[in-house]
């Protein structure tokens, strides 16, 4: 789950990294508003979830309160890559001397979170990683033992940062970590961290992501969920515990396991067909969250054909056709079906299934190909 | 010979009280394995699997008590850190967890804990492992496999049951197969276990099945080069998934460009593996 | 520093630990107010520094609030092993079924702590562990990833505690793990924590023992030290920063290192003389510190005659020297001196010396043996 | 030959700008060390030692520039911990740390920090080392001993330097003196530095100082029972002591009856040790 820019800032804040005293607006009088409270020059930022917001004219520099009511009206409303801009944050604008980024991540391979620092901030960290990678320092920071004092005088020394500002630069470096630590974050990021013209550290702009898997440790983060950042489906599939994501394909992919709903739609996409979904109804799923499974892709239009491909693991077949059952009393499905059980009490689940109307398989590839086919005859 | 598991291994099932965990503890039983003690805090003294199966209230009693040298895990993922620190020290030798859904942060602490203790962590979010005929641990169905001379490693657990059925198509049986995970963050990587194939003498040949997020594939394939002289086949899941969508695994997501299924792929063909565009082809490649 | 039973189950009490209900009095009355509060019988407890208060007599149980009166009288003010009582904790009496002895404290060979639990609790625990080692379960607790659920299912397990009463168990052992580690204890103990008629489980006794050198994060609980617990002498020493106990001799030793104090005394006793202190002047002590460490050491009426045994590694003897000379311009040094220095500046802290009245030595058992006969000879 | 420094050890002073720090840096530069950098964060730039040494803001930057591969620790007692920490994570093979009254937790949490890390600790609360005639690090002075054959390992620094004191009248050298720390939890044991002597060929006796508290001397008995072949003289502080009172090392005190004198002396001699009655007593002792 990621969280706005506002919210990412007013996290950080609470861990006592300086941020711009700006406001959340909805409408452009609000907009107006906040920006006559402020006073002087604003900068109007859409708040969605992706990037590239700038290039796509969703942050803009309003030198009074009239024009960044004007400006708010432009962007609020605006579509950008998909995503409408429901709300605009309102920052008074800052005189940039220098820009910092600084971030934590988890790093897999070491198994452990590192905080990466760079004079070269402001930009995509990740270019400047691979272009001009002295320019990134980094320090792992023990899962147990957290960010240690002298780390931190590493980074800053490491990007020779001026002495007059360590104290400062540790104060927020360690509150970066506290955030992530604090919302098991799987990203927490301030870029750029400006030096501004008073010469003081500024967090002009942040970002965090959190561990899903931890969400039920932090009620009050999951009530910041933007319901915008999901197709309704998707929503609808996380309400089930399913994990769901919506593509412009037309064969709906019902599969359970990632790899094998990755597989699936590989071998789809392979024998020439479109997937219309990434579909993990997950380990021991059992009748109720099939059914919900076949709703939330049959309620795309998009989709010609659905195959269902179930390997019985810890999912039993028989629950799978259970499930299948009961979801063609509740959804028409008014596509054909291609169905393949294989596994545990995958003889229970086909005599289940006997009688219905639908497809059957027993390769995945036979699977595929019967879905492409049926797909590409509707 | 197999690797990490065979007929002499004595399991503990951690949660074995729950749905799941009595459901799949059940299965392993029958399919032979030694199945010899379940915990479940608070019902210790009581008896599952036909009355077969003793319960302990901590691992260390179960330990104790039946002299179990593996746990599996079946515990929801909130309790999944505490469960591998209480199989850690009560002194088994492996632990293999199959929840899914734990946190990255709580299993970077894990591992941490495990690291230089003699015990090797399986997962979390894996299916466990199979050794056809001896022992199974975990929940990869027994019936879809035979002994044989084929080493399965495997991010993916559907995939690895997928791959294990193309394999009986074709008349190959399996030494061991092993399912690592697809999580972020895992107690056993691939190099681990090739490690374990290249020195097992029923292992001939090895197929690794891999997924888009990470570079834990690219590492293999390095390792490979380097290390293997048996055969390896791999299959990359996750050539179709877009970017920044997390698919389904919590590490299957491909992140600023990085953990693409091209990449991967490239990167083991440039170790020399085989690498299958479907499941089904696995296969013919292994010759 | 150690905390009285009181102040160690209100610290308990703090972190989710069940203790009596009692209140402290400093006076007979004030102990009566408090028994009519309570109702019913109650304990009165002397509230001293020691152990063994019980079989001194400093434990009482009282039918009612005039004896519990009339007990308090007997009580406060008593000696126990030296220590005045000057206040009573009242409890309600409790009805023991069992007693149990839980507490943590540092294993120095394994480098952490150890919680350790007996079914065998109200007795003293040392003696359980020699006679019936059996008895006694342990659980390391890791420094970092601290103590865990499963650990204290073992230890409950291990004592084969009633399951009804693992629940409590578990957030009395977590509360005094909370109190050892919040307090950089070296030693927290509950015992007993009893199983009272009504099946509950309370922590009748308690004690905690802090590391002295983690103080400095603890200013709350600096202040509650117990100003009887040391003599004058050792309290003037704390305030100079050194460390000082008082002994029974009549031969004052200033020493530098605590192994080499502990030698001269050592020394001392085996040339047939009697330490009058222990006084190590730490390391680097400057001429202030050593002046106030004479000064103490001669405020004793016993000390016959002074040995001063400076072996300047990080403590210079220049610096020493200086400290005497200044000390014997503010204290009257009526006893005859034996003055040993060797080590760093040890020609410089000579030379300064030269002149003064005072008896010389090279070699400890030089030094030791003048210090003796000069003693015996006052 | 020596044991842990010699005089290709190159130092990095931590805390270097303190009073103490500068003095002794001072001290074992005029002794002949190589003293090659000092750190206080903030002063970084700064020259100390009649401008000969270089100080840096970080121990990473100072180990970069000046390939420093032994760390000195002379912060207050509630920076030791971190110090310690940067100390190893910045690749010095040797950290010795002077600084006394570091809290217990504290140490017993940097000791998990450096379990399996290739480092070794010396303290705290130690007097550090001396390898006489080549390098010293630390606060023993170095003008009281000369190069010899016998090693001291001991918990308490200025009984140290009267062993020492004592073996320079009988006309013996030593090889290295170290001095662990009479703190409860240290980095480094008697049995660690018992091994090195062992194997020392420059070392052909041991002196064994111990004192009162914890069981560090039984458990050296029992190593050099089982281990060593050259032989040990030992000597134990605090056979006066009182039980119950602190004698100023956090560690020397007699607790419940347990780590007396009587005790640890008897261990030794068990252990065919043998044992002084006071330090000038050991040149005799060691024949």
């Amino acid at each position: 789950m990621k969280l706005h820019e506002y919210q990412s800032k007013r996290l950080f804040a609470k861990y006592g990294v300086p941020i711009p005293e700006g406001e959340v607006a909805e409408t452009p009088a609000e907009a107006r508003a906040i920006a006559e409270k402020i006073g002087g020059r604003v900068v109007v930022k859409s708040q969605v979830l992706v990037g590239g917001r700038g290039k796509a004219g969703g942050v803009k520099l309003a030198n009074d309160a009239a024009e960044a009511e004007q400006l708010a009206s432009q962007i609020l409303g605006m579509d950008i890559k998909g995503l409408p801009v429901r709300k605009v944050l309102i920052d008074p604008a800052s005189n940039i001397k220098e820009e910092i980024y600084l971030g934590i991540t988890n790093d897999r391979a070491a198994g452990m979170p590192v905080m990466i620092c760079s004079a070269a901030g402001g930009v995509d960290i990740e270019e400047v990683a691979k272009t001009d990678p002295d320019k990134i320092k980094r320090e792992h920071i023990d899962p147990v033992f957290g960010l240690r004092g002298y780390q931190i005088r590493n980074l800053a020394s490491g990007i020779d940062l001026p002495r007059a500002l360590w104290k400062q630069f540790g104060k927020i470096a360690a509150g970066l970590h506290q955030t992530f630590k604090n919302t098991d974050a799987t990203l927490a990021e301030i870029n750029p961290l400006i030096i501004d013209a008073d010469g003081e550290l500024l967090a002009v702009d942040g970002k965090i992501d959190m561990d899903d898997n931890a969400l039920y440790r932090h009620p009050d983060l999951e009530a910041m969920r933007d319901p915008d950042e999901d197709e309704e489906s998707e929503k609808e599939a996380r309400e089930h515990d399913l994990a769901y994501i919506q593509l412009d394909g037309n064969i709906g992919c019902m599969v359970n396991g990632a790899g094998l709903a990755m597989g699936t739609m590989d071998i789809v996409n392979f024998f020439g067909g479109s997937p219309a979904n990434f579909l993990d109804i997950g380990g021991g799923a059992g009748p109720e969250k099939v059914a919900a499974a076949m709703k939330i892709i049959l309620s795309d239009s998009k989709v010609k054909a659905l195959l269902i491909n179930i390997f019985g693991g810890i999912t039993r077949c028989d629950d799978v056709a259970t499930g299948i059952l009961e979801a063609m009393k509740l959804v028409d499905v008014n596509v054909p079906m291609v169905v393949r059980l294989v596994g545990t009490n995958e003889e229970e689940g086909r005599a289940l299934l006997e009688g219905s109307d639908m497809i059957t398989a027993t390769s995945l590839a036979e699977a595929a190909q019967k879905a492409v086919a049926a797909a590409a005859a509707a | 010979m197999s690797i990490l598991i065979n007929k002499d291994t004595r399991v503990v099932v951690q949660g074995i009280t729950g749905k799941q965990g009595l459901f799949h503890a059940t299965q392993m039983a029958e399919y032979g394995t030694q199945v010899v003690a379940g915990v479940t805090p608070g019902k210790g003294g009581a008896w599952v699997i036909d009355g077969k199966v003793p319960v302990f209230d901590t691992v260390k009693r179960a330990v104790e008590a039946t002299g179990a040298n593996c746990s599996l895990i079946f515990v929801p993922a909130r309790f999944v850190e505490d469960a591998i620190y209480e199989a850690a020290d009560a002194g088994v030798e492996l632990i293999v967890c199959i929840t899914e859904g734990v946190p990255i942060s709580d299993m970077m602490r894990a591992k941490a804990y495990l690291e230089n203790k003699p015990v090797r962590l399986l997962g979390p979010n894996c299916p466990g492992l199979l050794t056809p005929g001896e022992s199974k641990v975990g929940i990869i169905p027994g019936h879809i496999a035979s002994p044989g001379r084929i080493g399965i490693v495997s991010k993916s657990g559907t995939l690895t049951y997928e791959v294990i059925h193309a394999l009986q198509q074709a008349g190959e049986g399996q030494s061991t197969c092993v399912g690592i995970g697809g999580d972020p963050v895992a107690g056993t990587n691939f190099i681990d276990v090739l490690e374990m194939f290249e020195a097992d003498p029923q292992t001939e040949k090895v197929v690794l099945i891999g997924e888009i997020g990470g570079n834990a594939e690219e590492q293999a394939a390095e390792y490979i080069k380097a290390n293997m002289t048996k055969p390896v086949v791999g299959f990359i899941a996750g050539q179709t998934a877009p970017p920044g969508k997390r698919m389904g695994h919590a590490g299957a997501i491909v992140e600023g460009g990085e953990g693409t299924a091209a990449d991967k792929i490239a990167a083991l063909q440039a170790a020399g593996v085989k690498v299958a565009k479907h499941p089904e082809e696995i296969p013919g490649l292994l010759g």
